[in-house]
């Protein structure tokens, strides 16, 4: 088979599929959604080819399918876009067609698809919900279909094909490329309800920031591309390349020219992966559909981020050797990525809505991953990627299980409350045993429970890199940060699921039909199954029963220039099954049966800390403050009152007066004379010719084809004689 | 075996009858075939050309034979569009004799 | 051992034989050329024609067998002289020629007719070894030279001056040109796998007969092909009920005659390309060193196709016009180009790939597009049943005779 | 004389004759039957020049549909112009004046020259070479990608303009 083709053809399915929703389809609800999940199921089939290939060729793999062409000529190259496919492609576009795949699916039953039109849904809002009237008579309120349900598959295919084109490009460009439309796409899809102010806000919020990120990004890859003069990564990872910007110095603060790009790109990183200065967006961003969140927010385009630091690891790690002299890039990392990871644990912990404290949580496992990097552990961070991005895409589909199933309850009721809201839930286990199990599994996962899930094995490889490295602060708080995670875990599934119901909706959920449970089922069997692929050899007891494929796999990338730390200890290990075990046996203790009356325990035991938490730390306000504030006074101030009304105006003024001085007299002095004369005698001249001339036009063809040959014959005589 | 002038000359004849045609005939049909003519014409001396290059250069070369299937392409399209314009003019005006056509007359 | 090797492959012995006899006589070796192809152009001509005398008696006796009667049995035994009876009859019939013909067309037309079919011949591949002409472009001469066909019918109809002729004419011409499109793009597709436009590869090409690769196709080709040669049920043009006997109505003796042979030897000759491009042509067990083999399985190959073709000529009823028009513009057409977009794109994907892998995507293909291009038709022509066109109770004629007298009229 | 030769002259007097006859004929129906005549000559010399292909599409073309197409044209105007009057207009002495120094000019310049007296040999090339880099040079995008596609535009544009040219406009509004 053709592999190249394959690869190239990939990202193509969901774009036409967008084109064809967008152009054609746009009316018939059901044939777009099949547009949209056959193309997501075309991509699907595609990449578990291109995966099966590559796992069974390590050797092709090593060397890496490549094929480009020619797009855009520069002055004397071309700038060349193409695909390859390597192990790192391999790994991510497992779980991208994946989660991609699933969760199109899951969309057709979160969206209500069959159920009839809301008597008030307006495009732009979430639907209300119709009142319809059963076999006996009865009114009863029921889901309504989403008014916009074509708009959004076709959004989402356009996110698919940003996401393909991302993961299998193989040079820069295209990669931005793809990085940007899946920023436009995380925007309009936050703002799906376009007619509800937060979500709107949120959506510029999102844009705005990650926009910060995105700006410096750009300027790296433009130094980039002025240092080394290609966006290929063949040419940029190569080992002179590398070298070359390795020991070079660049004019800022003495970094050398990789420090400088590594830290460049890296902001686009935290814009794009949402780590601390650049978190806020992301908690907002859970304005959007339920399904956005778990494909955009959670499992694709945040771990594009990750992605593209794994990508660029060679330039990051530009003259490290492997020991604990770490490179100034890697350092920024380590101090950012274990910092976010502590940070947000801390909000998730005092969150009420069902879907903020996975923001929070996402934020602080792509912290995990981004400290996991700064310390080196290359096959760890990647490995978190595959598994943060199966089982957090698993509990997000759940959360929105969890949400339809009590916004069922609420239509049912009538009740004014918020269904996301986790006080409001409780004793759902019974209501949605399919839901409540699937979530403990992805929850589990998230927490690390020992030697089932996959988060425990990823997340162990993280702990035990930065340990055996001898990161020791950054092991410590990323211990901490995993013993947080576990706690808020299993409070939000007892408070959610475990207890009992604390409102009539809750006692009112139901089970969401099988379009959403499906996929639910199909990631959590993943949840578990993935990690057993990367089990590392030294582990007690059950190390090396099964190959650790992932090292070898992922070893390839890296052509030998990974220095395995030899000496392994066992403290991680306990660690890991401490901070896992006990965050949850403590979360569990303390939620275990929450009343509708009872306050959160932590609001007691921290006191005003609790506030803080909730608040986030305040950051938004502070950024309000410091940020926003200042800009618009200038704005308002100096830009519009000073420069624009009195400066620019009053020029302006100036030269429409003299201009209209000046025009007085051209009108009088040449206009008239001058133009309007002539133009009159040329006018009388060319009509008193044309009536001469009439005569010649006898409208027939054949008589103006023949003095076409007479002329033709004449002309080439006089010709003849000039000539010669 | 053939010489090239041969087939120039029979392609210059075959032009000029064309040619004659297409002036003189009073039908819009027959002007249409005439121009036919024309047209094969050119290409006979366009694929003789090309047969003359290749067999300078030793290969094939496409340049003469992508203009021939020009050629025909375009004449293709001028009949279809040409024979629909006689059609159309004649539903109307009730003619086909390309001279009576005179609505431009200056 | 020489018989031997001369009865493996007899045509190549007497061809050897000839050119060895002419250069004995000084003939220069460009003029050996010509003569041997006019000889070989004589003896297929003649041959062609001649076979389809038996081809007449044959489908004669099986229509007779299909619906039910005997079939020629009075001339010989199971009546095998029959066409040598009628043929002698046409020779000597009276040659009528109408009033106000338009003498030229109305005497180029059936000679168009015969060599329009006979031009067809020169292309096809009879063995390993034994062919007309290996032309690099023959399948576009197929179409071309098929397209002739329709000249002598228009011509035909032109020069009788008769209106069922005329009538009869524009429809057959219209049936072939449309029928002509999706054969077109069905022997596009014939290309685009073998890489070639010539027979003789095509053939050569098939170690797997291109039906199995293209069974759609092959039904379009065949389909296309019956409408082609305007036989039941497209035999639009001779509908007796509407149109006397089509554009040969003015036609009588031997002019007949050549309509008549053309018709039939077309038959033939499109099953013989039918079953050179889509069933291997001579291609066969031991083909390649025994040639003479290879005329067996074409003639093989070739009775079952054409045997088809009478099949369905015995059976089914005809096609009103709009219904014909219908088939190929709303089902072929389309079917066939979807077919050979499809056919293109999955042709370079797994262009390296094992043989009988491809075999099976295509086929699998092929179902696929068969099935979907089916259920579309199957669906729209569901919507037509449904038009009510009036009540059930209707106004019926009222029967003045009470024992005609019943529910639903008299 | 070679035997190609002597197939050359004949068919090229073939075709000049029934050209001939084509500008000149009354009955415009006749006319069109030698045009067919000399499309057939023309595709006999395209094969002379081992341009198969383009005899094939000139057969399958000129033959199987324009010439068919115009003879349908001619029947369905038929009746407007009878066969007894003049066909050719009255200035016809003019144009074949002109018409004839034309060729005589062409005539001569070509048969004046050297290099076009050249012989032409049979190519080395055969069977399906010759094809497939036309058509590779059809679809390359350094060739003729271009131009080719262009072309089927202006068939697709012929074709739409065509039907809506000759449609029926009343008809169509009725449906």
């Amino acid at each position: 088979m053709n592999y190249e083709l394959i690869t190239w053809l990939i990202p193509l399915a969901p774009l036409l599929a967008f084109f064809i929703i967008f152009l054609v389809t746009y009316k018939n609800n059901r044939l777009s959604h099949s547009l949209a999940i056959g193309s997501a199921f075309i991509s699907w089939l595609l990449s578990m080819i291109i995966i099966i290939f590559a796992v069974t060729n390590l050797e092709v793999i090593e060397k890496g399918i490549s094929s480009s062409i020619s797009w855009l000529p520069t002055a004397e190259t071309w700038l060349k876009i193409g695909v390859q496919v390597d192990a790192l492609t391999t790994i991510t576009l497992f779980f991208v067609s994946w989660t991609i795949l699933m969760i199109f699916i899951y969309s057709v039953g979160y969206h209500n698809f069959g159920q009839p039109e809301g008597d008030h849904d307006r495009p732009g809002l979430p639907p209300h919900g119709a009142e319809i009237i059963d076999q006996e008579g009865k009114h009863q309120h029921v889901p309504s279909i989403e008014p916009m349900y074509a708009r959004f598959f076709g959004f989402f295919g356009l996110f698919a094909f940003a996401m393909y084109l991302l993961v299998v490009s193989n040079n820069l460009l295209t990669l931005y490329i793809g990085w940007e439309i899946m920023g436009l796409c995380s925007y309009l899809l936050i703002g799906f309800w376009y007619a509800k102010p937060s979500a709107k806000a949120a959506a510029q919020k999102a844009f705005l920031t990650t926009r910060i990120g995105d700006v410096f990004m750009l300027i790296g890859l433009a130094a980039l591309y002025t240092i080394t003069g290609s966006l290929q990564y063949e040419v940029i990872f190569s080992e002179d390349v590398i070298h070359n910007l390795a020991t070079t110095i660049s004019p800022v603060l003495g970094l050398s020219w990789a420090g400088l790009i590594g830290l460049l790109i890296f902001m686009g990183v935290v814009g794009k992966s949402s780590q601390f200065p650049l978190h806020i967006w992301l908690p907002d961003a859970m304005e959007g559909p339920t399904p956005v969140s778990a494909m955009i927010h959670a499992a694709t385009m945040v771990s594009a981020g990750v992605y593209l630091a794994i990508r660029f690891f060679p330039v990051l790690s530009a003259g490290w050797d492997g020991g604990a002299s770490i490179t100034t890039p890697m350092l920024v990392m380590a101090v950012i990525g274990s910092f976010t990871a502590l940070f947000s644990a801390t909000i998730a912990v005092a969150q009420r809505d069902v879907k903020r404290v996975l923001a929070y949580s996402t934020i602080s496992q792509l912290g995990f991953m981004i400290a996991a990097l700064g310390v080196g552990a290359y096959v760890a961070a990647a490995f978190h990627l595959v598994t943060h991005a199966i089982f957090k895409a698993l509990l997000f589909l759940g959360s929105g299980s969890i949400i339809h199933g009590m916004e069922h309850g609420v239509l049912h009721t009538q009740e004014h409350i918020d269904p996301q809201d986790m006080y409001n839930m409780g004793g759902l286990y019974k209501k949605m045993p399919i839901t409540f199990a699937t979530f403990v599994i992805g929850g589990f996962a998230l927490a690390g429970f020992p030697f089932i899930t996959a988060g425990f094995w990823s997340k162990d490889e993280i702990l035990s890199g930065a340990f055996n490295g001898g990161f020791s602060i950054v092991f410590w708080v990323l211990a901490i940060s995993a013993f947080i995670t576990a706690f808020y875990t299993m409070r939000q599934i007892s408070l959610v699921f475990l207890g009992k119901a604390r409102t009539e909706a809750a006692k009112h959920a139901h089970e969401t039909p099988n379009t959403m449970t499906v996929p639910l089922i199909v990631l959590s069997f993943f949840a578990i199954t993935i990690g057993w692929v990367g089990i590392p050899e030294y582990f007690p007891v059950i190390g090396g029963l099964v190959p650790n494929w992932l090292e070898t796999f992922l070893g390839t990338m890296l052509h030998g220039e990974h220095v395995v730390v030899e000496h392994h200890s066992s403290i991680p290990l306990i660690t890991s099954l401490v901070v896992s075990l006990g965050g949850l046996f403590l979360g569990g203790l303390l939620y275990r049966s929450i009343t509708e009356t009872d306050k959160d325990p932590l609001e007691w035991s921290l006191s005003g800390f609790y506030k803080v938490l909730a608040n986030k730390y305040y950051v938004d306000e502070f950024y309000q403050f410091v940020f926003i504030r200042p800009a618009e006074w200038v704005s308002e101030k100096i830009v519009y009152q000073l420069f624009d009304q009195k400066i620019f105006d009053g020029f302006l003024h100036g030269i429409g007066k003299i201009s209209i001085w000046l025009g007085e007299k051209f009108r009088y002095w040449f206009d008239l004379p001058v133009i309007n004369r002539g133009g009159d005698k040329l006018a009388s001249g060319t009509r008193k010719i044309g009536t001469n001339l009439k005569v010649t036009q006898s409208g027939r063809i054949q008589d103006y084809m023949i003095l076409a040959l007479a002329f033709s014959l004449l002309g080439g005589f006089i010709f003849y004689l000039i000539l010669f | 075996m053939i010489p090239l002038s041969w087939y120039l000359i029979l392609a210059a004849v075959l032009f000029s009858i064309g040619m004659f045609g297409a002036i003189s005939r009073k039908n819009a049909v027959a002007v249409l075939i005439s121009i036919e003519l024309m047209l094969n014409a050119v290409n006979i001396n366009i694929l003789a050309f090309w047969h003359y290059h290749s067999q300078l250069l030793g290969y094939t070369e496409i340049n003469g034979l992508v203009f021939a299937a020009v050629v025909i392409i375009a004449a293709a399209a001028e009949v279809a569009i040409g024979l629909a314009i006689i059609l159309a003019v004649y539903r109307v005006r009730k003619t086909v004799v390309a001279s009576d056509i005179n609505v431009l007359k200056g | 051992m020489k018989i031997l090797e001369f009865l493996s492959d007899p045509i190549i012995g007497i061809e050897k034989w000839i050119v060895q006899l002419l250069e004995n006589w000084g003939v220069a070796p460009e003029w050996q050329t010509f003569i041997l192809y006019l000889i070989g152009a004589a003896i297929l001509g003649t041959g062609a024609l001649l076979f389809t005398l038996i081809l007449i008696w044959a489908e004669r006796k099986i229509i007779g067998r299909l619906q039910d009667r005997l079939g020629p049995n009075r001339i010989g035994p199971w009546g095998i002289f029959q066409p040598i009876a009628d043929m002698l009859k046409i020779f000597i019939k009276e040659h009528i020629i109408p009033d106000g013909v338009d003498p030229i067309p109305y005497h180029l037309a059936p000679i168009i007719s015969v060599a329009s079919v006979l031009l067809l011949w020169s292309v096809v591949p009879f063995s390993d070894s034994v062919r007309g002409s290996n032309l690099n472009v023959a399948l576009l001469f197929i179409l071309g030279v098929g397209g002739l066909g329709e000249l002598g019918v228009i011509l035909a109809g032109w020069g009788s001056n008769n209106k069922f002729s005329m009538l009869a004419a524009f429809r057959a011409s219209a049936q072939m040109i449309s029928y002509e499109v999706p054969m077109a793009i069905v022997l596009l597709a014939i290309v685009i796998l073998s890489g070639s436009m010539a027979l003789g590869d095509i053939v050569k090409l098939q170690t797997i007969a291109y039906i199995f690769f293209l069974p759609l196709g092959a039904f379009i080709f065949f389909v296309a092909s019956i409408a082609e040669n305007g036989r039941a049920p497209f035999d639009l043009a001779e509908a007796e009920s509407e149109l006397v006997a089509g554009f040969n109505v003015e036609y009588s003796g031997l002019k007949f005659g050549m309509f008549y042979v053309a018709d039939f030897l077309r038959a033939f000759t499109s099953a013989v390309i039918f079953s050179s491009i889509f069933l291997g042509g001579w291609r066969g067990p031991g083909a390649e060193q025994i040639p003479i083999l290879g005329f067996v399985y074409l003639l093989i190959k070739t009775v079952i196709v054409w045997f088809l073709g009478v099949w369905i000529r015995g059976s089914l009823p005809r096609y009103r016009v709009d219904q014909m028009m219908a088939i190929t513009w709303k089902f072929l057409t389309p079917l066939a180009l979807a077919l050979f977009i499809v056919i293109a794109f999955v042709a370079k994907l797994i262009e390296n790939t094992n043989q009988w892998l491809q075999v099976l995507i295509f086929l699998v293909i092929n179902v696929a597009l068969f099935v979907v291009g089916f259920a579309i038709v199957r669906k729209f022509e569901k919507e037509k049943e449904r038009k009510v066109v009036s009540t059930k109770k209707r106004a019926l004629a009222q029967p003045t005779n009470p024992f005609t007298q019943s529910e639903t009229g008299g | 004389m070679t035997p190609l030769q002597i197939v050359f002259i004949l068919v090229a007097l073939v075709t000049i004759l029934s050209a001939i006859f084509v500008v000149s004929f009354r009955n415009i129906f006749h006319a069109a039957l030698w045009l067919i005549v000399t499309l057939m000559g023309v595709a006999i010399i395209f094969a002379l020049l081992e341009a198969s292909f383009f005899a094939a599409v000139q057969i399958l073309v000129y033959i199987g549909a324009i010439a068919i197409v115009l003879i349908f044209a001619i029947m369905l105007t038929r009746n407007i112009m009878s066969d007894e009057e003049m066909q050719i207009n009255r200035s016809w002495g003019i144009v074949l004046l002109l018409v004839l120094i034309f060729a005589v000019i062409f005539i001569s310049q070509i048969s004046s020259s050297d290099v076009i007296n050249t012989i032409l040999i049979p190519l080395e090339f055969q069977g399906q070479e010759s094809i497939i880099a036309f058509g590779e040079g059809l679809l390359d995008p350094a060739g003729y990608a271009l131009p080719f596609e262009l072309a089927s535009l202006l068939l697709l544009g012929a074709l739409v303009g065509g039907v809506y040219v000759a449609m029926d406009k009343k008809g169509g509004e009725k449906k």
